[in-house]
C-alpha cells in the first residue's frame, strides 16, 4: 500500500499536521507567522554556505536555520517583537546567501532548487523521517506543554511560577526551525509554511481553549490534506498548492462559523 | 509490452520521442515553461514517474530538486543520466570573467577546455564543479544520446529493439539536417560578437564557431553585480558588440537597460531549453537548434 | 531564615537608577505592605524581587523550592489565545475542578469557570488574577495593587481573605497598596518607598514619620476627606506630590555586590 | 439638547446581553457617577456610547461637532512605537507647549514632557490619560475608573481637578467610580448599573434607594468601614456580592429600535 | 548623467525610501512584517488571473494586491491578528494561483518572473513611477499622519477622538499594497519587502518619536541604497540583496548603539 505514492503523501501530510497543529498554534499566538518563510529564507543562505564549504547540504541547512532561531529568541527575550524580528532575519539571511554565493562563480543554479521538495515525490524514508519528527516534536511540546503556554500567555507570569520564559522561547523556535528544515526538502517550503500558519488560524475562530486550538489545528491540517490531495487527483493540479487551497477553504468555513456562533 | 519512459525538459523529450517514434511516447516532467525552483508535480506526473522503467534526464547539474523527485521511481527502474553518458562532449562554464577586455574569444578557450568528453567523471552528485549542464545545445551531443536513449531502451525492450535503432538513424539524419541548417544561416554571423543573457550558450557557441561578447548574468543562481554590467556596457561599447538577446522566462529589463544607449541592437529572445514553447516531439529538438540559430542570425545580419 | 529577601538593590531602568540601596526581608506570616507615590518604584521592587527585572546591584535571595503568587499590577493578555478562567487556574500546575471551584467561589466568582479570560471585565480580572496567586499553596504572595477595579464590596471582602489566608496557611504577603488608612490597619510592616526606603516599621510608627507626612500630607484619611476638607485650601499637599520621586535629592551610600 | 445621550440601548457582547435598555443623558455642565459591581457593564456603557462597541438595540445621538475627552479602563500600548508624553497629547490635535507643559503640571506630572509613554508606571500614565482627556477644551469627559493606581494625593487632587474644570469650562462629566463615599459627594447624578439602570437620581436619593442597598450592603463607608467592624460578622455580604449581575433576574420591557 | 544605471538605480532606492520609510514604520508598529511578501505573493495569482482573461499584468497584480489589502484590513477590523491574517492571505494567494494556473497550459511562463524586477534595470519611465508614486505616498501619509498615528497607538482613544480607525487601517493598507504592486515590478519582490521592514526596525532601536523613526527609517533606506551600490561595484555582488545586506548591516549597528545608549 505504501507504494502508491498519494498514500505516502497523505500520509506524509497527516504526519505533517502532528507537528504543525501545535506548532502553528504557538506560531498564531505568539505572533510568528513569518517563521516558516523566515526558515525557508535563511535555508538558502545554509545552501549557500554547505556549497562553498562542501558539507553536506542538509548539515548547511540545520545549521542556519538553528543559528537563525537563536537569534529571534535571544532579539525577542530583549523586547523585539517577532514579526519584525522574523522579518528582518528572513530578508537579511535570503541577501547573504544571494551575495555569498556570488563570490563562488561554479554554482550556477537556483539555490531554492536544492530546497524544495514536493509532497508527492516523498519516500518511505521520508515518511519515516517525518513522523519520527513529528512525534518528538508532539511529544516535546506535551512534555513543555503547561510552560509553554504560561509562558506565551504572559512573561510575567511564567516567571513568578518559576518558569524561565526566555528558555520556554528558545526551545518552542528551535523545534520549530528544525521541523521547518528538515521538512522543507521533504514536502517543500510553501506547504510547511502554509501548513503552520492556516489550519491554526482556521481552528482560532472555533476553539475555546488553548488545547481544542492546538487539535483543531492537526485535525484540519490532516483533513486539507486528505481533501487537497482529492483535488490534486481530480483535476490534475499540483498537489501542494491544492492542499493549501483546501486549507484557506476551511480557513473560511471556520470563520463563518465562528462568526455565526458568537452572534 | 512498451516501456513507460520519462524525461525531464522538452530537448530530450523530443531526442527520445523520436527514438520511440512508432512504439511509445515519453513523458515530459518541465514542460509549460515550468521553472524549477517553483515546480511541483501533478499527480498525473507523479504517476509516471512512480511506474517508469526508465527516466531520462540531463542530470543533477541542471534540475538539481529532480534528483530527490527521482526517487518514487519503482526499484529496478533504470535511470539514464545524459551528463554522464560515454562519449558526452562536456564542457566547464568559461572561466570566471576578470572583465578586462582581452577575451572576446571566449568560445576559443572554451572549445580546447575539455574535449575528451570522459575527463571529468567527478560523480558526486551536486554541481559545484564548473560543468555547464546546457550540453543538449552542441548537436554531436543530440546525436550521441539518440543512439544511448536507442540502446537503454533495446536493453529494457529487446523486442523493439530494431525499431528505436532505425529511429536513432532516423533522429541523427534530422539533427544533421538541422545541424547543417543551422550553420549555413550562422557562418555569415560568425565574427559578430554577441550578448546573452545568461551562461547557456557555451556549447553553441562553440560548435558553430560564434563570438559571444559575454553575458548579461552568470548562471541562474545569482543576479549579476553592477561591477558585472558596468564591465559588459564598457565591453559592448569597446568590442563592438553588435546584438544582445533577452531569454524567454527572465526579465528583459536588465538587456534593455545594458542596450540601451550603446546603439546594440536588441534581439528576439532565444528559448534555449524550448521550455516557452513547449513544444514536444520528435521535431522539436531539430526544430529547437534552428530556432536559436535563425533567431541569432536575424538579429546579427541586421 | 526569611523566606525571600532582598539584599541592597540597585534596579536601572532605561538608564535611570529606579531603585537605589533597597533592602527588604519577608518572615513566615507576616503581611508587608509597601507604599509610595506613583512612580516611586514600587511595581518595580516586586518585580526585581521575583526576577523579571535584573538587578544592577545587590542581591534577591529566595529560600529553596519557594512557592510564590504575584498579582501583576498590569496584565497584558493578547486576544489570539482562546483560554477559560478554569484553564487559566491551572497554568502552569494543573489543579483539580473541586479547587479552582473553592477557589472562585472565595475571590467572588463562583461559576464563572468556563468564560473566556479574553471577556472579563476589569474587575472580573482582577479577581481571577488574585485567585490565581492563591492557588497552588504559594508560601508568598506578591500582590501589585490587588483592589484596583474591585468593587467596594470586593475590596472589603479582599482584605478579609487576605488575612484569613494568612492566619490558614502562614504564608507571607508583600503587597504594594496606596489605600492607605486600609494599609494601616490590614498590614503587619509598612514600607514607605521612595527610590528608596523612605520609612518602614510597624503602621502607627510610619504613619507618624515626618518622612511619611512629607510624602502623603497629614490627612491619611482617603480622598473623601481630602475632597471635602482640604478643597479651598491651598494646593500644595495636592497635586503636586506625585513627582518628587524624579530628583531624588538624598545621597544614599550604595552596598553594590 | 443634551450633549449625548443613549435611548434604550441594548448591547450584546459575546452572544450575552451585557446591557439591557439603557437610557442616559448628560446635559452641560453635570458630573454623573455610574456605579455598579465588578461586570455589571459599566465601562460597556461609556464603550457604547463612544461607539467603540456597536448597539443591538436603541441609539446613541451625540450633538454635533462633540468634543470628547475619554479615559479608558485599561490601555494597551504596544512598545514598537517610540513616542513621548508630549506627543502623545499632540494626538490627534497638536498642541503647543505652553499647553502641555500647563495640562501635565495639573494632573501634577510638570518636567515630564520628553518621558517615553511605555516607561511610565502604572499611576503615572493614568495622569498622563487623564491630561490628554483634558486637553482640546473637551464639552464631555467620559472617565472610566479614572482614579486607579493614582496615589492618594493624586487622588484627592483628581476630584479637585475634575470639579475646577467643571467649573471653568462647563464640561459635563461621565465618570465610572468604585469609590462610593467620595461619589456621593463628588456627583451631581449617580446611576447605579447592573445590566440596567437599577435606580438613578441625586447621590443622597440613590445611597438610600433599596436597589442600592442590595448591591452594596447598608455600609458604604469604604473598606476600611468594612473591614474594621464586618469582619467578624457573617460573611453574605462580602465576597459573594461581585457575582450576581451574572443571572440578571429581572424582567425588563426592553425597547429595541 | 540619468545614462548611467548605477546613477538611476541610486535615485530609485533614495525615491523608494521615501515611500517605504514611513510606511515600514507602520509595518513595524502594526505587526505587519509579513506585508511585502504577502503582497508579492498575491501578485502571482493576479498574474495568473491577467494571463487567464487577458487583461494586462499590471492590472491583475493591481486588482489582486488592492483585494487582499481590503480583506486584510476587514479581517483586522473584526479583531484578527495582522501578521495572522497576512501569513493566511498570503499562502492561500499564491497556492490560488498556482493552482489557477495550471488550468490554463496556454500559460506557458514562470511566473514570477513577471514579478522580479532588478534595480540596476531601472529605467527613466521607472524612476518618474517611484519618484510620482513615493511622493504622493508621503504626502498622503502626512495629510493623514496624525489620524494613522492615533489610530496604530490605540483604536479606543482614536475612537473617542472621532477618528474611524478602520477607515485609516483601510487608506494605510491599500496606500502600502499598491506601492508594493508598483515596485514589485521595478525593484524586485526581495528588495521591496525588506525596505519595508530592515530600515524602519533599524532606526526602532534609536528614535525616540514616531517621526524620528519614520524619517531616521528613510534615511537608513537611502543610505543602504547607496552604501548596497557601491558594495555592488566594487564586489560585484547583485546589487538588490548587496543593499539589503547593507540595510542589515544598519540594523546590527543601530541595535548595539540602541544598548549602548540605553546602559
Ligand atoms: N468581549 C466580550 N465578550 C463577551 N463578554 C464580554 C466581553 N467583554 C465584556 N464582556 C462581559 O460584559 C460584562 C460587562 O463588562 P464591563 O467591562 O462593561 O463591566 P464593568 O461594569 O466595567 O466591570 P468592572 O467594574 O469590573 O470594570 C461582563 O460580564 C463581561 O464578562
Ligand atoms: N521601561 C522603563 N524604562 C525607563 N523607566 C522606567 C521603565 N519602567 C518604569 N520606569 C520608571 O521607573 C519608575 C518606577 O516605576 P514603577 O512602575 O516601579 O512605579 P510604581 O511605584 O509602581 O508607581 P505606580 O504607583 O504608579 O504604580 C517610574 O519613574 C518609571 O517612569
Ligand atoms: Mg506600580
Ligand atoms: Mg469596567
Ligand atoms: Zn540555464
Amino acid at each position: 500500500m505504501l507504494d502508491d505514492f498519494l498514500v505516502r503523501a497523505a500520509l506524509a501530510g497527516v504526519g505533517l499536521s502532528l507537528a504543525t497543529g501545535p506548532l502553528g498554534a504557538f506560531v498564531v499566538w505568539r505572533r510568528m507567522a513569518y517563521f516558516g518563510d523566515a526558515t525557508a529564507h535563511a535555508a538558502i543562505l545554509g545552501v549557500a554556505l554547505a556549497l562553498a564549504t562542501g558539507l553536506p547540504i542538509v548539515a548547511g541547512t540545520l545549521v542556519v536555520a538553528a543559528a537563525m532561531a537563536v537569534t529571534v529568541a535571544g532579539l525577542a527575550a530583549r523586547g523585539w517583537a517577532m514579526d519584525t524580528t522574523l522579518g528582518v532575519l528572513a530578508h537579511s539571511a535570503l541577501a547573504f546567501g544571494l551575495v555569498a554565493v556570488s563570490y563562488f562563480p561554479s554554482v550556477r543554479t537556483d539555490l531554492s532548487s536544492y530546497l524544495f521538495g514536493d509532497i508527492l515525490a516523498v519516500t518511505r524514508g521520508d515518511l519515516g523521517l517525518i513522523w519520527g519528527g513529528a512525534v518528538a516534536v508532539a511529544v516535546l511540546l506535551l512534555w513543555r506543554w503547561q510552560a509553554l503556554l504560561t509562558s506565551t500567555l504572559n512573561e510575567d507570569l511564567a516567571h513568578a511560577s518559576g518558569l524561565n520564559p526566555d528558555r520556554e522561547r528558545l526551545v518552542l523556535v528551535l523545534a520549530m526551525a528544525l521541523t521547518v528544515a528538515v521538512s522543507l526538502k521533504v514536502v517543500g517550503a510553501l506547504l510547511i509554511a502554509a501548513m503552520l500558519i492556516i489550519p491554526a488560524a482556521a481552528a482560532r475562530g472555533l476553539a475555546r481553549s488553548p488545547e481544542g486550538m492546538a487539535l483543531g489545528a492537526t485535525l484540519i491540517g490532516a483533513l486539507a490534506t486528505l481533501a487537497g490531495l482529492r483535488l490534486s487527483l481530480w483535476q490534475d493540479t499540483p498537489a501542494g498548492p491544492s492542499i493549501i487551497v483546501a486549507a484557506a477553504a476551511c480557513f473560511v468555513v471556520a470563520a463563518v462559523l465562528g462568526r455565526v456562533r458568537r452572534a | 509490452e512498451v516501456p513507460t519512459v520519462v524525461t525531464d525538459i522538452p530537448p530530450v523529450q523530443s531526442i527520445t520521442a523520436a527514438v520511440m517514434e512508432g512504439v511509445g511516447t515519453p513523458q515530459m516532467l518541465l514542460g509549460k515553461g515550468a521553472s524549477p525552483h517553483s515546480y511541483e508535480l501533478k499527480p498525473s506526473q507523479a504517476a509516471a514517474l512512480s511506474d517508469a522503467d526508465l527516466v531520462i534526464w540531463i542530470g543533477p547539474q541542471l534540475t538539481p530538486w529532480l534528483d530527490k523527485a527521482l526517487e518514487i521511481r519503482p526499484e529496478g527502474a533504470a535511470l539514464l543520466t545524459l551528463l554522464t553518458t560515454e562519449g558526452t562532449h562536456r564542457q566547464d562554464f568559461a572561466p570566471a570573467e576578470d572583465h578586462d577586455h582581452a577575451e572576446g574569444e571566449d568560445h576559443d578557450h572554451a572549445e580546447a577546455a575539455d574535449h575528451d568528453g570522459e575527463a571529468g567523471h567527478d560523480e558526486h552528485g551536486h554541481s559545484h564543479t564548473g560543468l555547464d549542464p546546457h550540453a543538449w545545445l552542441e548537436p554531436a551531443n543530440g546525436k550521441l544520446w539518440a543512439r544511448a536513449i536507442a540502446a537503454e531502451l533495446a536493453r529494457i525492450d529487446p523486442d523493439n529493439a530494431a525499431a528505436y535503432a532505425a529511429n536513432a538513424d532516423k533522429a541523427v539524419a534530422a539533427i544533421d539536417a538541422a545541424d547543417a541548417e543551422a550553420a549555413a544561416l550562422l557562418a555569415p554571423v560568425k565574427d559578430k560578437p554577441f550578448v546573452a543573457f545568461h551562461e547557456a550558450y557555451g556549447y553553441f557557441v562553440g560548435h558553430y564557431g560564434l563570438t559571444s561578447a559575454g553575458t548579461v548574468a552568470l548562471g541562474d543562481a545569482a543576479t549579476p553585480g553592477a561591477k558585472r554590467l558596468a564591465a559588459l556596457r564598457e565591453k559592448i561599447e569597446h568590442d563592438g558588440a553588435v546584438c544582445i538577446f533577452p531569454e524567454v522566462q527572465h526579465d528583459p529589463a536588465l538587456v534593455a537597460q545594458m542596450a540601451d544607449g550603446t546603439g546594440i541592437r536588441v534581439g528576439a529572445a532565444l528559448d534555449p531549453e524550448g521550455s516557452a514553447s513547449g513544444e514536444t516531439g520528435p521535431a522539436a529538438y531539430p526544430a529547437l537548434l534552428t530556432t536559436l540559430a535563425r533567431t541569432l542570425a536575424d538579429c546579427l545580419q541586421g | 531564615m526569611s523566606l525571600i529577601s532582598a539584599d541592597h538593590i540597585c534596579v536601572r531602568l532605561g538608564g535611570e537608577e529606579v531603585l537605589h540601596d533597597v533592602s527588604l526581608r519577608l518572615e513566615p506570616g507576616e503581611i508587608v505592605t509597601v507604599v509610595g507615590p506613583n512612580g516611586s518604584g514600587k511595581s518595580t521592587l516586586l518585580r526585581a524581587m521575583l526576577g523579571i527585572v535584573p538587578v544592577a546591584g545587590g542581591r534577591v535571595t529566595r529560600a529553596a523550592g519557594l512557592r510564590l503568587g504575584y498579582v501583576p499590577q498590569k496584565l497584558m493578555i493578547d486576544r489570539s489565545m482562546p483560554i477559560s478562567v478554569r484553564r487559566f487556574l491551572s497554568l502552569p500546575l494543573r489543579v483539580g475542578a473541586a479547587d479552582v471551584a473553592a477557589v472562585l467561589a472565595r475571590v467572588g466568582m463562583e461559576g464563572q469557570q468556563e468564560a473566556q479570560l479574553t471577556a472579563l471585565s476589569g474587575g472580573q480580572l482582577q479577581r481571577v488574577l488574585l485567585a490565581r496567586a492563591l492557588l497552588g499553596r504559594p508560601q508568598v504572595l506578591m500582590l501589585d495593587e490587588p483592589t484596583q477595579g474591585l468593587d467596594q464590596p470586593g475590596e472589603a471582602a479582599f482584605y478579609r481573605l487576605i488575612e484569613e489566608v494568612r492566619t490558614e496557611t502562614g504564608c507571607a504577603v508583600l503587597m504594594v497598596s496606596h489605600d492607605l488608612h486600609v494599609v494601616m490597619a490590614a498590614s503587619d510592616r509598612v514600607i514607605c518607598l521612595n527610590g528608596h526606603v523612605c520609612c518602614e516599621g510597624a503602621p502607627h510608627v510610619v504613619s507618624t514619620a515626618p518622612e511619611y507626612r512629607a510624602l502623603f500630607g497629614l490627612g491619611t484619611r482617603g480622598a473623601l476627606a481630602l475632597y471635602r476638607h482640604e478643597h479651598d485650601h491651598d494646593h500644595n499637599a495636592g497635586p503636586d506630590h506625585g513627582h518628587d520621586h524624579h530628583h531624588h535629592p538624598h545621597t544614599h551610600d550604595h552596598h553594590h555586590a
